[in-house]
């Protein structure tokens, strides 16, 4: 494998990201499953680099999780996506964050869209007046957090207490990255690194010491497959599409997975609980399954952060192999406890716990 | 009757360029013969054997070579044509050494790039390191050095045709029409180099159109036990051990198929040169949709510019044979006579 | 007589979608749809670029249309420019607004992705939320989700989360008004009308089909049906 | 074990390393025009049997070629060896003795199982 032939790849996708005054959009996902990736991203930009990042309470879904299984019509979605331009445009924003890589696919298909067919964006606009009295802009920057994070790297480079090295042996940890498919397999001009060779992820991991691993199902999808998920008659599609994904990663010896997608982080780890009690798969090394973490839960480890204000203890897999390598000190005792230090009961049958 | 004193210029010593600079110049016309790079030979030289006879690719050089030596032929090689311009009825061509040539009339022979199939990002080339190109492959068998990179003999080849042609995704709607015939014919050079190696070829349609090319079709299936898949490959990939994982759809079968392989050949697709594209961009000629150089008429004046006294010898104006190419250079001649000897356009 | 070919050409997801396919196989060869279903994306393509009306119709009608998992992986490689899964989004807007969807297994399970992400939309302002995914039709998510949703404010708290409140932070109670708009949004853009076929067509099937249809909610015989309902003849190999 | 109400799914791709080949070598090397075969689709279309039965011929050669042998042994049967098949073949493909020649290996292969 050549390095120098990916660093082409990436040159070519070279997106440009603000460097500040955001207008934050939430995930239902993230903010559901990784609350703590939500708080850490704000905490990070806010209080360590001083950047404004502003969330506007009125912004909603953007319903499209709806639209990609089918039942929010394409009009529809894009009313509902200018809304929140015109909150943008309301409260003085041109840079838009988005935490979630089916909104982030959505943002770009629809501004995609209406440069090819103006009609649609003129529809779009006499649709949102006539629904709300709004009128909007088209945002000047649009990224994924995950693309702000890529850029402060170094920052985080600079700060870190810690390294993606086995504190045991000195090697750097093997990190397999999931990009998520709607950040750059529509358009590649829009990720970092195109779609192919996506560096979004793997610029995280190796500025912070790590590994990337190029495994041959690397490009495949988790198996959301939205309708082929949120129906249970259909979740065979989704467990077998990420099961092909472990099998393919598995002689690499990952020791964790990165993801974009929070909808791909909930898969991966989920999937890995529910191969272990069908049949009693495990993917990782010494009957452990292997941690799935977000790039903002990475990036908080790597500076330091205690593991449990991150949310790790809110994933099926448990992160404390992960932590052991890495030679974080993590105190057991503060896992599961309220905002107030009052102690919560012990959730039982976690995995790696 | 025409004055011989006449002086021609040619841009690009290739097969084409050579070709017309011969019967230009043995019919008593002066010809100067510009070349970017050091050798004459253009791409042929690259090439170890060719099709549809496996001869080496040696004989034809000699040939051409022997075309050009000629009193009347002043070769100059390392030197870059950026543009040309008409005064009057006299070209000034300019080169990058900022020196000047005149000519009363020009030949563009600028022939073709390969296809940069590094582009194809997703097959990995320059990336994984047994996915090489068909050029590669070329001089592997010249040095009698088909391993795979860590030296291992193959054991299962795959060639993919249309990488970079028939491809909006790299901007080529065209075909590329001289790669299927050559994975045919490097396929069954494998087999010669390394007979129990197993080949496959993934393709979208088998474009045999040209003399003898469906017999080689037929002698690498019945002879060689060549493999052909119908479908475009769409990604590559590299396992644990090394060996590449191609994915493709079975269009034949309607299924996806997986197979690991040794080495994979891109057949790469031919481009307009970068030269010619410089050229035209500088000068006004002009180009097709395909962005090689466009024929006054594809049919009775495919020599002809839009520019008097410029004329197309050969894959500049689109995806040529050898054969097809130094045909093409001889009617380009003509044109020149006709055109300096009767001033028709 | 209708013409499909037409009212698909209405959709501009469908007019970006496809141009002339040349059957290359590129689409399914990496479609996770392909690898366990018994589906096809390049066939889609080529029997709805033939025009063929009544082939088109037994697409609208059949499972195989909802395959897909809009991964649009598809688009990334297709040398003419296609999008499979954008010509597959169109055929199902089309299957529900003609009523085809309840025709197959997979179709008519529209109706239980309406009564749930349709609803949270209107209900709470998210597709999905926290409180809105109950363990018990999410086996697989675990005792860690058990967990959360038993101890959810205090989990949430520590993060930032208000769930019942206004204001910043994850799972925000989104206004009133807010909703109202989102409503507003749907009534003008098709949305609800989209909503209001599901729910016709739907309660149409549940009569012929002999289930208890109700009129909302999922603690009906006929969404434990179409949330449930397999009958294994969607994976065959060859 | 606990119930999901969902099971994994075997993959459907052809995995074309992991197949057995070897009928399809076995024909190739009794009758060599097998390997002539173009999939034009010539046989399947003037096939008597395909008129009635989803029966191809085209198609039973590619997955003999691929080694999807369950389905051409579960399909081979069909054919009613009339030969309309080899007059209208463009490569000359001597198709009934590649179905004896197909019929006879999966005997023999069943004869060995058992």
């Amino acid at each position: 494998m050549k390095e120098e032939g990916k660093k082409r790849v990436w040159a070519d996708y070279q997106k440009e990201i603000a460097d500040d005054h955001f207008f934050y959009v939430r995930s239902c996902i993230r903010q559901s499953f990784f609350p703590g990736s939500e708080q850490f991203f704000l905490r990070f930009m806010r209080d360590e680099l001083g950047k404004d990042v502003y969330e506007n309470p009125s912004h909603t879904t953007c319903t499209g999780i709806g639209y990609h299984s089918d039942i929010v019509p394409f009009s529809t979605i894009m009313a509902v996506i200018a809304r929140h331009f015109a909150l943008m445009k309301e409260s003085g924003y041109k840079n838009i964050a988005i935490s979630c890589v089916t909104s982030f696919g959505i943002y770009t298909e629809i501004i995609e869209t209406w440069k090819h067919f103006p009609e649609e964006l003129e529809k779009t606009r006499e649709n949102l007046y006539k629904a709300t009295g709004r009128e909007f802009d088209i945002p000047e920057n649009m990224a994924h957090t995950s693309d702000i994070i890529y850029k402060f790297r170094n920052e985080i480079a600079e700060k870190a207490k810690y390294r993606l090295v086995n504190k045991e042996t000195g090697a750097p940890l093997n990190v397999v990255e999931h990009i998520g498919c709607h950040y750059s397999k529509m358009f590649p001009k829009y990720g970092v690194g195109g779609a192919e060779f996506p560096n979004v992820l793997g610029g995280m991991i190796e500025t912070w010491g790590g590994n990337v691993v190029d495994y041959p199902e690397r490009r495949h999808c988790c198996g959301f497959g939205f309708r082929q998920y949120l129906v249970q008659a259909n979740r065979g599609y989704s467990l077998s599409n990420t099961v092909k994904k472990f099998e393919s990663m598995k002689p690499f010896k990952p020791d964790m997975v990165l993801t974009n997608c929070p909808g791909c982080n909930m898969f991966m780890d989920k999937w890995q609980y529910t191969m272990k009690t069908m049949d009693g798969t495990v993917y990782g090394e010494n009957g452990e399954s292997i941690p799935v973490l977000t790039y903002e839960e990475l990036a908080g480890l790597v500076l330091g952060y205690n593991p449990w204000d991150l949310g790790l203890q809110y994933h099926m897999v448990q992160s404390e192999p992960l932590l052991k390598k890495l030679g974080i000190e993590y105190d057991s005792d503060d896992k599961f406890k309220t905002i107030d230090g009052k102690r919560m009961p012990v959730p039982e049958n976690l995995i790696n716990a | 009757m025409p004055d011989k004193r006449n002086k021609v210029t040619i841009i690009g010593s290739g097969a084409a360029g050579m070709e017309a600079a011969g019967m230009l110049a043995r019919s008593g016309y002066y010809v100067t013969l510009i070349e970017r790079e050091k050798e004459t030979g253009g791409h042929v030289k690259n090439w170890y054997h060719l099709f549809p006879n496996s001869r080496d690719s040696s004989e034809v050089i000699e040939y051409l070579e022997k075309q050009i030596q000629h009193d009347n032929i002043l070769l100059m090689t390392g030197r870059t044509v950026e543009s040309f311009e008409r005064v009057d009825k006299t070209f000034v061509v300019r080169t990058d050494d900022g020196r000047e040539n005149y000519a009363d009339a020009l030949i563009m022979a600028t022939g073709f790039d390969m296809f940069k199939s590094e582009r194809k990002e997703e097959y990995g080339y320059g990336i994984y390191d047994n996915v090489i190109t068909s050029p590669d492959l070329e001089s592997m068998f010249r040095n009698d050095n088909l391993k795979r990179a860590n030296g291992d003999i193959p054991e299962k080849m795959g060639f993919v045709h249309c990488v970079g042609s028939r491809d909006e995704k790299v901007g080529n709607l065209y075909c590329s029409k001289l790669c299927c015939v050559t994975a045919v014919k490097q396929a069954m050079e494998v087999k010669k180099h390394i007979s129990d190696t197993r080949v496959y070829c993934f393709y979208m349609d088998m474009r045999m159109s040209g003399a003898l090319y469906e017999e080689l079709y037929r002698e690498a299936q019945e002879k060689y036990n060549i493999n052909f898949i119908r479908g475009k490959v769409s990604e590559v990939s590299e396992n644990i051990n090394g060996k590449l994982v191609v994915k493709v759809e079975d269009t034949l079968a309607g299924r996806p198929l997986k197979m690991e392989l040794d080495i994979l050949v891109l057949m790469a697709g031919i481009e307009m040169s970068e030269g010619g594209r410089v050229i035209a961009q500088s000068s006004g000629l002009k180009t097709g949709e395909n962005r090689f150089f466009a024929a006054e008429d594809p049919h009775y004046r495919s020599n002809r510019s839009n520019i008097s006294g410029v004329f197309y010898a050969g894959t500049c104006t689109a995806p040529l044979n050898i054969t097809e190419t130094l045909a093409h250079a001889r009617s380009a001649v003509y044109d020149v006579v006709e055109y300096l000897t009767n001033g028709i356009k | 007589m209708i013409n499909y070919y037409e009212m698909l050409m209405q959709d501009v997801r469908f007019k970006e979608g496809l141009n002339a396919c040349m059957n290359c196989g590129v689409c399914t060869a990496i479609c996770p749809a392909a690898e366990f279903y018994d589906y096809d994306p390049r066939k889609i393509v080529d029997t709805v670029q033939s025009g063929d009306n009544e082939e088109i119709e037994k697409l609208l009608k059949s499972d195989t249309i909802w395959y897909c998992g809009e991964c649009m992986s598809c688009k990334t490689r297709c040398p003419r420019g296609n999008t499979p899964a954008q010509v597959v989004m169109s055929l199902r807007s089309l299957s529900q607004k003609l009523g085809f969807f309840t025709e197959s297994e997979k179709g008519r399970q529209q109706f239980a992705i309406k009564r749930t992400v349709g609803e949270n939309i209107f209900k709470y302002g998210y597709c999905v939320a926290s409180y809105a995914v109950s363990p018990e039709m999410h086996r697989e998510q675990g005792p860690i989700w058990k967990y959360i949703l038993e101890n959810s404010d205090d989990v949430y708290e520590r993060f930032g989360g208000k769930i019942n409140e206004q204001g910043e932070g994850p799972l925000r109670k989104i206004p009133d008004d807010v909703r109202e708009e989102l409503i507003k949004i749907f009534e003008v853009t098709g949305g609800s009308e989209l909503f209001d076929d599901i729910e016709k067509h739907s309660k149409e099937k549940a009569k012929e089909m002999d289930l208890e249809f109700g009129s909302e909610g999922i603690d009906n015989e006929y969404f434990i049906e179409v949330f449930t309902a397999n009958n294994n003849k969607h994976h065959t190999k060859s | 074990m606990e119930e999901f109400g969902f099971a994994i799914l075997k993959e459907r791709h052809i995995d074309y390393d992991a197949n057995d080949k070897s009928i399809a070598e076995y024909i190739a090397e009794n009758e060599p025009t097998f390997k002539l075969c173009i999939e034009c689709g010539c046989c399947s279309a003037t096939c008597t049997t395909g008129v009635f039965t989803r029966f191809s011929l085209r198609e039973l050669n590619i997955f003999l070629k691929r080694g999807e042998n369950d389905y051409v042994g579960e399909n081979i049967r069909k054919c009613m060896l009339c030969g309309k098949c080899q007059l209208v073949c463009p490569r000359g493909v001597n198709t009934r003795n590649v179905i004896t020649l197909a019929r006879q290996a999966f005997q023999k292969t069943e004869e060995n199982a058992v």
